[in-house]
């Protein structure tokens, strides 16, 4: 039985390299609260589903070894048997109390991570637009009036809701250690609730095959206090030079930019695919917060730029 | 002449007509979206049992179980289909 | 676009070269061995032309295995060039087309055809029946199969190879994003194939419902008849929607609709719905046979009758009901509410209850038993706990919230192929070498078998069970390269070698092949397994019309149950 | 050949009935088929980009007739049936040529409505909405059109079975 001897020292190390603090996972090592609630659930469903193996196991350990033709006498004929209301019945309950209460996990925890963090309500949220294009990551500070590209400035014990969308193929926008990712479309803008908690530097990146150069589709994610923070906001504004237009469509241009850094935002003159820039229509609204004076012209020039690669 | 009109079907064909008009009214009337789609809805269906039983003869051969069975699962896969996607794709995003 | 441009490699790389030369100088070869024996006649008449489905079923696995091999070396190759950081073996854009055809090919053109050449060669045999429904369609879905996976694999000698993955998300698929030819040819070869598996469908529907021998009646049909029949209702609900998605993809890129674009009011997520309302149903498509294979071959080798037979009907009714109603997990993080995403987290996790009795259906059948461990029985039971692994992360993948981590890494690619290998491969491995003297006359050899076997489940633990690691790492699925600092570099080394070992036992099939073709035995008798069902009491060869007296079958092991009483079944013997 | 005559003419043989049966199963396919044009099309209705919607687009008198075609149409080829198995030939051949015409009309109207689409500027390429209507319109012309068909030459065949 080396198959079992293989995957139980496999097992072992696993445990060990999960357990072990030294280089914890990415995904188990949470820096703020959204990415804490989803490794807790990973952690509850690796416990849930490791009894469910173990109980297999046992099982299977169990009849191979018993029944093997080998142990049994040579005129042994083994029995016929239907089966078992009984013991069917209970295979089938079990694992449906199992499925139950994992449902509840579910819906309890996706409604979780899909609404402002608790304990952070009271905060006006920091919304940042992240856009994605080949291969790159834009990101707009409205609040702030900056924006930078491939890198993350963010504050700690501040609610962050990041307004996804993309200038090309569907990109999914990805911090490991502060929560799960979402995608970035070009015909609508998805919301991305998170927050940190420790100030560090973390790695983010597209994780949504995009194309040649997607492996390095990637951006650097660097928390600060809040004090900190607003130093590099006032840094920025007071280096950075702003984007215009030809610089803006300069960097959409297929290829791999480095990190770079400009004051004003690019949603002036190529908004969001939100409200009334939206490619199709999901009924209600998403929230306005864009209050760029675009028109629908302006859309449609935006909406052909998208196409004229 | 009469055994080439039996009963039953001219009597389909009478109420498949009496279907459309109800259908039509839709149009005519100006109801509500939703009114309007219950009633599209509602009459699409009863048009499509209509003409699987009267014109083609679904449960007159000896596979009539098979041939309902196939029939109702197909109809469970299309509204899945519709309804899902327009779930997914639309209603999912309030 | 220039004319040529259309034909032209747009990226030549030696490796394209070489194959192109290999793919040449193999036809030629073949093509003078066949003149220089003489062999044009015969295989003309006795192969290209048959309607029999015994031979269909022979040439579907023929083509299966040549998959395996093509799309085999895909997968060495991106293990390769991931196996060190900073790796320069191949590009990017070359790995992207290796990826993508490794998909195609594994899922479309190795486990469809491999399962469907088992459901031809055994299913009419399975309920006493001399052929299928519709002999020539079958032989036509066939060629339609053929046609499509030799026009697939042409792509990247003539085109260009598709390059936007195997789902081919838009608008990465569209004309903007991936200009050459590559997706074209995904978008009409898959197309052609699939309308030879919904034809498949149809026949085999017919004729497991009409044509069972007398007394069989559906609760007396071996588990893998029910699967084959339950698997081709999903084939005739499902392909239709790959049919319509296939359609629009080619107007969009060749006729300039405007379904998926990113204007004029087209939803790229559209493509990614309606890829997956047929995709997961496709993954219950190359599962469903294999619970059919291992019901057999476990009752078989445990010297038992099936655990349960009842509930593993309705479970796999079950399992096809679900499987249409669970395929927006596939994209959770596509942006919609805690509504959509919870929904479809509970039906995808309810999809494990069925499964479940399954696999305890299964463990008490060896309850009680007497266990061989032949080649085929080896299989089934490795199947069982690479399974449940695969299972219980396929529970883990199902909660929405947690899935926002998991998804796009290498931990959902190591819990697919924890389903898939074990759930298909394995099967498709362990079915055939049980039928296989049903086939051809003589046995495999089961100390190269065993050989086999030890290489397969440990090379395929070895090269995936470090991704469920690295997933939970930070790596995402299809990056040709990463950086040393991320760290990830140790344990795609130990995948590496793990496919190696993978390689080297598919290896062994083939001279397992070639050696047992040569010197095995062809003195064995019709039923050389001591097995339970009609497809044993034939005669081997099997008469072209199968039986020559319909059995009357009145239970659901007729053919066991004969033996028991002595009865001379069949005038076999 | 084995014939049966305890049954409708159709299905007198084996081949019959197995072709019948896998008919059936092939329309199975054909409403999942439909199901995901329908769903294309519901996804897709307001994605009208700059082209027009259909509120502009459909007119009233077109569907009326279109319905009425092939509802009738349908009505026709079941007294066909009906006709053929009662034997009188005349009939049957009569009521198969109306049906014929009906579907003729049907596509005529449809070809006429497409037409009038493409002089108001709607074509496949111009929307979303668009490409999705011409598809599902087309799908459904294009059955009509196999069954224009596949009518004659399957009422030869049965004409020579009365």
């Amino acid at each position: 039985m080396k198959i079992k001897w293989a995957l139980l020292t496999i097992l072992f190390t696993i445990a060990t390299v999960l357990t072990g603090c030294d280089n914890p996972l990415m995904v188990l090592d949470p820096k703020g609260p959204v990415a804490a609630t989803q490794a807790d659930v990973i952690m509850i469903s690796i416990w849930t589903m490791a009894f469910v193996v173990l109980v297999v196991m046992v099982l299977y350990i169990f009849m191979i070894m018993k029944y093997r033709a080998s142990k049994q006498r040579d005129d042994y004929e083994p029995p016929h048997i239907e089966g078992s209301k009984v013991l069917e019945i209970i295979w089938v309950a079990i694992p449906i109390l199992i499925v139950a209460f994992l449902s509840v996990v579910t819906v309890k925890t996706t409604n979780e991570v899909e609404a402002t963090p608790k304990g952070y309500g009271d905060q006006e949220p920091l919304i940042i637009y992240a856009s994605s294009s080949n291969w790159k990551w834009h990101f707009s500070y409205p609040e702030e009036d900056i924006e930078t590209v491939n890198y993350l400035f963010l504050p700690t014990n501040r609610p962050i809701e990041f307004k996804l969308y993309s200038f090309g193929p569907i990109s999914s926008f990805w911090i490991p250690q502060l929560g799960g990712q979402k995608y970035a479309m070009s015909d609508m803008v998805n919301t991305l609730h998170l927050a940190a908690d420790v100030p560090g530097e973390y790695m983010g990146r597209n994780s949504n095959f995009s194309g040649s150069g997607f492996a390095q589709q990637t951006f650097n994610v660097n928390v600060l206090s809040p004090e900190d923070y607003d130093k590099w906001v006032d840094e920025i504004k007071a280096t950075a030079k702003p984007i215009t237009e030809e610089k803006f469509n300069e960097l959409l241009k297929p290829g791999h930019v480095g990190q770079s850094t400009y004051t004003g935002t690019h949603l002036e003159f190529s908004p969001a695919p939100e409200g009334e820039n939206a490619g199709h229509d999901h009924g209600s609204s998403d929230t306005e917060e864009n209050d760029s004076k675009d028109s629908h012209e302006e859309h449609s020039e935006h909406s052909n730029m998208n196409h004229d690669h | 002449m009469k055994e080439l009109f039996p009963r039953g079907q001219v009597m389909g064909f009478a109420f498949s007509l009496v279907l459309t008009l109800v259908a039509l009214s839709v149009i005519m009337f100006d109801l509500s979206l939703k009114m309007a789609m219950i009633i599209l809805l509602v009459t699409a269906f009863m048009q499509a049992a209509l003409q699987l039983v009267m014109f083609m003869h679904a449960g007159e051969s000896e596979d009539k179980a098979s041939i309902y069975t196939n029939v109702y699962y197909g109809l469970f896969v299309a509204l899945v289909t519709i309804f899902g996607t327009m779930l997914t794709m639309i209603w999912g995003y309030q | 676009m220039d004319y040529f441009d259309r034909f032209a490699v747009p990226h030549p790389s030696p490796a394209i070269y070489a194959s192109m030369v290999a793919i040449g100088l193999t036809m030629i070869a073949v093509v003078a061995g066949i003149t220089y024996f003489k062999k044009w006649g015969y295989l003309w008449r006795e192969w290209l032309t048959t309607v029999d489905h015994k031979r269909i079923g022979i040439m579907y696995i023929l083509a299966a295995l040549l998959m395996l091999f093509r799309g085999g070396v895909d997968a060495l190759m991106m293990r390769a060039q991931t196996a060190i950081p900073d790796n320069g073996l191949l590009d990017g854009q070359h790995y992207n087309e290796v990826f993508t055809t490794h998909g195609v090919v594994m899922i479309l053109f190795m486990a469809m055809p491999f399962i469907i050449g088992l459901m031809n060669i055994v299913t009419p045999l399975q309920i006493g029946a001399r052929d299928v429904a519709f002999p020539r369609l079958n032989a036509v879905s066939f060629w339609l199969f053929f046609m499509g996976a030799m026009l697939f694999n042409i792509s990247f000698v003539v085109g260009g190879s598709p390059d936007a993955g195997w789902t081919s998300y838009f608008p990465l698929a569209s004309n903007d994003f991936s200009e050459s030819v590559g997706s074209n040819y995904y978008a009409i070869a898959i197309q052609i194939a699939g309308i030879g598996t919904l034809l498949t469908g149809i026949n085999f529907i017919v004729t497991i419902l009409k044509m069972r021998a007398p007394g069989m009646n559906l609760m007396k049909m071996p588990m893998f008849t029910w699967s084959i029949l339950i698997t081709n209702f999903i084939i005739v609900f499902a392909f239709p929607v790959l049919t319509v998605a296939l359609a629009l993809m080619t107007m969009d890129r060749l006729f300039g609709t405007q379904f998926f674009t990113m204007a004029n009011g087209g939803s790229d997520m559209l493509w990614a719905n309606l890829f997956w309302v047929w995709g997961h149903p496709e993954v219950y498509i190359v599962i469903l046979p294999a619970f059919g294979i291992y019901s057999e071959i476990i009752s078989t080798f445990a010297r038992r009758n099936l655990y349960g037979y009842n509930s593993m009907v309705i479970s796999m009714v079950a399992i096809s009901t679900l499987s249409f109603i669970v395929w927006a997990h596939h994209f959770y993080t596509m942006g919609h509410g805690a509504m959509v995403n919870g929904i479809f987290s509970i039906t995808t996790m309810a999809i494990a209850v069925p499964t479940g009795v399954k696999i305890f259906n299964w463990l008490f059948t060896l309850w009680k038993g007497k266990i061989v461990f032949t080649v085929p029985m080896l299989y089934s039971l490795a199947f069982i706990p690479i399974f449940t692994l695969g299972g219980v992360t396929g529970v883990m993948l199902a909660m929405a919230s947690a899935d926002y981590q998991y998804h796009n890494t290498m931990f959902l690619v190591a819990h697919f192929h924890y389903v898939l290998i074990p759930g298909t491969v394995f099967a498709v491995l362990a079915g055939f070498t049980y039928w296989w003297p049903k086939m051809f006359g003589f046995m495999l050899s089961e100390k190269i078998g065993k050989w086999s076997f030890w290489f397969i489940t440990i090379g395929f633990n070895v090269t995936f069970f470090p991704m469920f690691i690295t997933g939970l790492d930070g790596q995402a699925r299809r990056m040709y390269t990463y950086s040393e600092s991320t760290g990830y570099g140790p344990l795609n080394m130990l995948s590496f070698v793990g496919a190696i070992g993978l390689a080297i036992g598919f290896a062994l099939i083939v001279y397992n092949i070639y050696w047992s073709t040569r010197y095995a035995s062809r003195n064995i008798s019709n039923d050389p397994w001591d097995a339970r069902s009609l497809e044993w009491a034939t005669h081997t060869p099997i008469p072209e019309y199968n039986f020559a007296i319909v059995p009357t079958v009145d239970s659901t092991e007729a053919f066991w149950d004969a033996k028991k009483k002595a009865l001379n079944y069949l005038a076999v013997k | 050949m084995k014939i049966d005559n305890s049954l409708p003419l159709e299905y007198s043989t084996e081949e019959n009935r197995l072709k019948i049966f896998g008919f059936w199963i092939f329309l199975g396919a054909e409403i999942a088929l439909f199901a995901t044009l329908f769903a294309t099309y519901f996804v897709l209705v307001d994605g009208t980009g700059n082209g027009p919607t259909g509120e502009h687009l459909f007119k009233l008198p077109t569907l009326m007739f279109q319905t009425i075609f092939l509802l009738t149409s349908s009505f026709t080829i079941g007294l066909g049936i009906n006709a053929m198995r009662l034997g009188r030939q005349k009939a049957t051949i009569g009521f198969f040529i109306i049906t014929l015409i009906l579907g003729l009309g049907f596509l005529g109207v449809e070809i006429y409505e497409f037409v009038e689409y493409v002089h108001e500027g709607a074509t496949i390429q111009t929307s979303a909405f668009l490409s999705s209507l011409f598809t599902l319109l087309g799908t459904h012309g294009a059955h009509v059109t196999l069954g224009l068909f596949w009518e004659p030459s399957s009422s030869c065949r049965s004409k020579s079975a009365v």
